[in-house]
């Protein structure tokens, strides 16, 4: 390994429509190391890797690789000088398949004629997935119908199998399992051993630790520092990221257990899932745990309304819920924070305002008529009672940070004050604070009485918070634990289809 | 705060546009910039304004409709054939309407329950109630309409020295600019229009919402035919060809995305006004009929230019 | 080749025994003239006890030469063609002709192709017609007003050629406005309004339809100008005759339709039965004017 | 794999409603199976898929074009213009091909550089290629065409007894099915149509994409008009007038998705196969004109709710 550095950012400027986004910002990374990039949501990390590989023009500072000015005015650029991204937001075209999205861009011709060689592409396709032990992704499968976890891996194979000298990870995990990620880090210690250089951004505090050579953590679009890994711990990390100490990561549990809320019996839905059976009981946390495609999702889904039955039932105190629309659910008293923020959560081009409202249109209004004064008050006390970062209520969600548009997706579920939430995977992609801030919620809700379901892949969080733990194997029930019954590997154990 | 600006500035586009089409006007004819003509140049936009504003609507909500036309036909043909019959005008025109909101609700009902794209399903619908009004009519207009005072109201009428149709186009304008801006209904327009899985997820019913908005341009459409009907003193079975094209350009012009969950009711007025005042300025200017329809679409594409955004 | 295969060997079997095919291709439907043109004669044809198929080109020529086209597989006696346009329905003549089809135009010459006989009245002389009574009325002197067709379209360009022909002549008489309002009445009533705004002077108008003629006596009768300005019109439909006999148009060029229809139905029927017809058969321009 | 089949099944959609119609149609009139109206039929549908082929190319990438009558119809007069002057026959078309070439790649630099919505934009140029004809033509026909034999070839030759238009349509689906395919640039227009931003972050020049689509649009549409141009022996200055409406309902009637990034050529050759049959078909069977806009209408509604998808 040498000492030089690939690439060298500094003093980097960048604003949007006057909001300073990053402010005198360096950054370095050497050839050959795993460099982990920390900061809460909205600290700029993806604008300063945007702003690297020529996505978005800077407006100060300068960038080299290897020594040399550049000016990258195109992805593509960065690319010719070895330099690849796996974008924080999925960039799969949907309706085309596997392969044709593996060499989107830069596809094989014969010779210059601009005639595919399909074939060709089909097979590097394939040793590209095996690489990554995903063989089990069949290259002619239209993209969109794979999993957003499948898709993930889709393009972490694009970029690893472009040959680059330093490949940049914004979020790769926020969306795989643990099955997933373990072979996503053999392949980056592979990688790392032939000398790429990874730049890794994570809200997972375990990854870092795991994988990573040195860090750089942003604050507010500052830069705060760079540090080796080993001389670090994790408090200290949270404290450059946060500006303080954050205490606890999983903040204690008071609530009290009371009767039973929602009780499921049987339950399926088509090749789905089958024979699921469980109760939440007031103020009790149930932690659902499994590995992607479990089918979670759908059971979650199915409970509120948004999906079709096709055998069993839910009794919500003891009388049957029988719901065909979200709405109905809603008028029960169940919210559900879906997995998905932007297909499936957010209208983005509306202003958080109008985002919060949605669900809360009849309580903001008054016969028909939205009432500006409730509807702000509303607003403004989620805004508050969440900390979304925000330069006021009328922002457009679609400018928020990635965490901060979690928050709003939360917030526009507290509002209808709900007897049950489900959360299906309610932190990817959010900051320590933030994840903090949610369980927190979490936790208050059910002081007072309020039942939660939450989905969830990390395991520590599923730990972390949960009264009980109900894992899920293959559209089937594979076990339930009490809290303090379970550990890491037997909720691994259970989610593999182990006995 | 810098941000709201630049947004309320980008809106202001059309209207730049508008403004400086009207100032050019005003230097070149003499005749522009008089009451007479600034009210009749109103009343002329006034059916296409009233077409373009439930056409707002469904394009807010992602869709489209292409048979604004045909539905203003038929429902004219429809209220002038129950006028001729001797009915009551009143009740001949709340037949009417109630006969566009009926055809809306076809649309809406194609759309949503037999998930077919609003492009071609009310490609279809455009030519059947077409041919249902050609068959209605038998190819040939219906005169001989009731001397109803009220019914002649409708069209030829003036309040307080403004024209009847022009007062009827305000008044929509300022309940449907309410309705979007401070109801729920309006709330689930922007809504489905942004992001229908994420609305339906929030408990929003967006069939519903989809129906209700193809019908209220159904109507709005009628209301449109009838005006014209009072004014033409009879329907025409050809009435309203083409008027969908001047509408979803009233829509966009006006600055509100084909892609829906984008887009505000003061812009398609604007919208509208910018191809009245057009229309009205090249026959005032005499240029000859072949001139116009090049100067016509520049000037279109300029005043869009001058709104430039993407999609 | 440029011969249709299959074309040329063509049995006879529209023998006189049987019912009289006739084929009728009609430039569109959306306009009372030519519907009138078509019950004309449907009824003839009715009455004659001869079988007619009518197809409407909606005043787009490429759809007229399919309905031909259509009609010739329907081993049709006798075509009757109203042409949507002069030259651009040669081709589907010529198909005619190769399929030992006679052909009978309507309303509209065909430029190319045997044709028997030609039945009409002629637009460029209804132009004509229209201007000499302008004239007349204004006795040569006064503004004037043109509402044209759709932009393109055969009758626009006859009828205004003719009214031209009168107008451009006489020093008195001057077009001060001629826009095109598209042969609708709606737009007849917008663009005579928005003319009126410049020009208040006006002493007549012409429009190259009744609709448009129709649209713009409202106009005039909402600025309470109707008994000033003479306004004639064209095709003398039943909207338009009501408007004249109550005084509230002045003209309009009657070119018969039913007529022309029945017309051409009876001569239809003598030229399958072999006798002899001429080559244009006229059928008289009137001008109404009450 | 159940999926697949699934998914084939929903492609074949369009062919089933097709045959059906068809089957009727040849139960119903005995002139319909003859090979002198199958023949006749191809040569009818040649101008309008040839365009649509153009349009399914626009489509795919998310755009829409409605200024192709108007394209074709300057390229018509701009084509016939050189003939009648006395021009080499095929120096002519050539011309012609090229200038359609221009008035597309006009559209689609209006839409990416200008950022205009397409529709808009081809609204725009809809009504400026059209006046630009208008003025070109004086408003008459261009006629007395050369004699030409290879230009009369073009739109009423035969070959082996196949019409020659029905040979050009036949070879444009074969170049543009192998081009959408089997080409870098086919997989670009659906990615761009699919994800533009995802696309252009990939490297793929989504403007000059765009660009060329509409150009190929431009050239096939001017293709169309030159087939008319020979068939009709003169070119119109209304030639063309609403075709955009027919190319757009064979590429959806098709299954191609108008939000882009889906589809296929062949499902267009479908749809306006469904198209020319329907309007052949109900020529043979004597509807009555006012009729037949119900029907085809209704057929249109029906064959899509056969292929019953969303958005
Ligand atoms: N295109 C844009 N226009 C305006 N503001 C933007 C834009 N992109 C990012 N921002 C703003 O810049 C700030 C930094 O955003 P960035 O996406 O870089 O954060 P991040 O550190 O990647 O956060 P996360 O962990 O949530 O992904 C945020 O406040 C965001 O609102
Ligand atoms: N739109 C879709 N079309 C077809 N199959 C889908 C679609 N979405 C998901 N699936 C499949 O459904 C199964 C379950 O989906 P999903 O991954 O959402 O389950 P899950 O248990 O919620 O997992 P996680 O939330 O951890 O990703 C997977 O096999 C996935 O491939
Ligand atoms: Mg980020
Ligand atoms: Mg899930």
């Amino acid at each position: 390994m040498n000492d030089q550095n690939l690439v060298k950012m500094s003093e980097i400027d960048k604003s949007f429509a006057g909001n300073r986004v990053l402010q005198n910002v360096n950054f370095s990374v050497q050839a050959g190391e795993v460099h982990a990039l920390m900061g809460e949501n909205g600290a700029g990390k993806s604008t300063l890797i945007k702003v690297l590989t020529g996505i978005h023009s800077r407006d100060g500072g300068t960038i080299t690789v290897k020594g040399k000015d550049v000016i990258f005015s195109h992805p593509k650029e960065a690319e010719k000088q070895g330099i690849v991204v796996i974008h924080q937001e999925l960039n799969i075209i949907p309706h085309l398949t596997v392969t044709e999205n593996m060499f989107l861009g830069k596809e094989l011709s014969i010779g210059k004629t601009g005639i595919l060689r399909k074939r060709e592409m089909q097979t590097q396709t394939l040793e590209s997935l095996k690489r990554l032990g995903v063989e089990n992704i069949p290259p002619n499968e239209t993209a969109g119908n794979l999993s957003v976890g499948k898709q993930q891996m889709i393009e972490i194979a694009r970029a690893i199998s472009t040959n680059a000298e330093m490949i940049i990870m914004d979020e790769p995990t926020a969306a795989l399992t643990d099955r997933e990620i373990t072979s996503l880090f053999k392949v980056i210690e592979s990688l790392r051993k032939q000398g790429v250089s990874i730049v890794y951004i994570s809200h997972r505090m375990e990854e870092i630790f795991q994988i990573c050579d040195r860090i750089t953590v942003l604050r507010d679009g500052q830069y705060i520092g760079t540090k080796p890994i080993k001389e670090t711990s994790f408090e200290a990390i949270v404290k450059m990221m946060v500006g303080r100490d954050l205490g606890e990561r999983f903040p204690e549990r008071s609530s009290v257990i009371g009767d039973t809320l929602l009780e499921v019996k049987d339950l399926a839905r088509d090749e789905w899932f089958e024979g699921i059976n469980f109760q939440v009981k007031e103020g009790e946390i149930l932690g659902v745990a499994g590995l992607m495609g479990a089918g979670r999702t759908e059971i979650m889904e199915t409970i509120f309304g948004a999906a079709k039955k096709s055998k069993g039932q839910v009794l919500l105190q003891g009388r049957p819920l029988d719901v065909t629309h979200p709405r109905d659910s809603i008028r029960a008293g169940i919210g559900f924070i879906t997995e998905d923020r932007k297909d499936e959560g957010l209208v983005l081009n509306l202003s958080i305002r109008e985002n919060v409202a949605l669900t809360n249109l009849k309580a903001v209004s008054c016969g028909g008529w939205v009432s500006n004064a409730r509807e702000r008050d509303l607003v403004d006390d989620l805004i508050k009672k969440l900390h979304v970062r925000t330069t006021g209520r009328d922002q457009e969600v679609k400018s928020l940070s990635g965490g901060n548009q979690q928050k709003v997706v939360i917030a526009k579920w507290l509002g209808i004050e709900p007897r049950l939430l489900i959360l299906d995977e309610p932190t990817r992609g959010v900051d320590v604070g933030a994840k903090k801030e949610i369980y927190h919620i979490m936790n208050q809700l059910t002081e007072q009485g309020v039942a939660i379901i939450m989905v969830s892949s990390e395991l520590p969080e599923i730990l972390g918070v949960s009264d009980r733990i109900m894992v899920i194997h293959e559209g089937k029930m594979a076990k339930v634990f009490k809290r303090g019954e379970a550990d890491q590997e037997k909720i691994m154990h259970a989610a593999t289809g182990g006995e | 705060m810098k941000k709201k600006i630049v947004n309320n500035l980008s809106q202001l586009g059309p209207l730049i546009g508008l403004i400086i089409i009207v100032i050019i006007l005003g230097f070149t004819s003499d005749s522009f910039f008089t009451m007479n003509n600034i009210l009749n140049l109103l009343r002329q936009i006034s059916i296409n304004a009233l077409i373009a504003f439930g056409m707002t609507f469904v394009i807010l909500t992602g869709g489209i409709d292409l048979s604004v036309g045909s539905i203003l036909a038929f429902g004219s043909a429809l209220t002038a054939g129950m006028l001729a019959s001797g009915m009551d005008p009143m009740l001949a025109v709340f037949i009417g309407l109630l006969a566009g909101l009926l055809m809306g609700a076809v649309n809406g009902l194609i759309i949503t329950k037999g998930k077919v794209a609003p492009f071609i399903a009310t490609l279809a619908t455009m030519t059947i109630f077409r041919g249902a009004t050609l068959v209605y009519t038998d190819g040939r207009p219906i005169t001989g309409l009731s001397d109803s005072f009220s019914f002649e109201m409708i069209g030829k009428g003036y309040v307080f020295g403004v024209p009847f149709p022009v007062i009827l186009m305000l008044i929509a304008f300022a309940v449907l600019f309410f309705i979007l801006r401070n109801t729920i209904f309006g709330r689930q327009v922007y809504s489905v229009g942004g992001n229908e899985e994420a609305s339906i997820l929030s408990g929003i019913r967006a069939d519903r919402v989809k129906i209700w908005v193809y019908s209220i341009t159904g109507m709005l459409s009628v209301l449109a035919g009838i005006i014209l009907t009072s004014r033409l003193n009879s329907a025409q079975p050809t009435a309203g060809t083409m008027y969908e094209l001047d509408a979803i350009a009233a829509v966009v012009l006006g600055g509100t995305s084909l892609t829906g969950g984008r887009g505000w009711l003061t812009g398609t007025l604007i919208g509208a006004l910018i191809i009245g005042v057009l229309d009205n300025g090249l026959n005032l200017l005499n240029v000859s009929s072949f001139y116009q329809q090049i100067v016509k679409g520049s000037v279109i594409l300029l005043a869009v230019l001058l709104d430039r955004r993407s999609k | 080749s440029t011969e249709s295969p299959g074309s040329s060997s063509d049995d006879e079997s529209g023998d006189s025994d049987e019912s009289i095919k006739i084929g009728m291709s009609i430039s569109t439907l959306n306009n009372p003239f030519f519907v009138s043109l078509r019950d004309g004669a449907e009824a003839a044809a009715e009455e004659a006890g001869y079988e007619i198929t009518t197809a409407d080109a909606q005043d787009d020529s490429a759809s007229q030469v399919s309905d031909i086209e259509d009609l010739i597989q329907q081993d049709i006696d006798v075509l009757l063609v109203n042409p949507t346009d002069s030259s651009a329905i040669s081709s589907a003549i010529e198909s005619a002709n190769s399929a030992d089809i006679p052909v009978i135009t309507v309303d509209r010459t065909a430029d190319e192709g045997e044709v028997v006989t030609h039945i009409a009245s002629d637009n460029v002389e209804g132009g004509e017609m229209a201007g000499e009574y302008i004239a007349e009325q204004l006795e040569e002197e006064g503004d004037l007003v043109e509402l044209e067709g759709i932009s393109g379209a055969s009758a626009t360009r006859e009828r205004g050629e003719g009214f031209h022909n009168i107008v451009d002549e006489l020093d008195g008489m001057e077009v001060a406005a001629q826009q095109s309002a598209d042969f609708d009445r709606s737009n007849g009533l917008n663009v005579m309004e928005n003319i009126l705004q410049s020009n208040n002077e006006i002493d007549a108008v012409f429009a190259h339809n009744d609709e448009m003629a129709l649209g713009a006596v409202e106009a005039l009768e909402s600025n309470d100008l109707a008994d000033e300005v003479v306004v004639v019109g064209f095709d003398a439909t039943a909207d338009a005759r009501d408007a004249v006999s109550e005084g509230r148009m002045d003209a309009t060029v009657a070119q018969q339709p039913e007529l022309i229809g029945e017309e051409a139905i009876a001569t239809a029927g003598q030229v399958v039965d072999g006798e002899e017809v001429d080559e244009f058969i006229p059928v008289e321009l009137e001008l109404i004017t009450e």
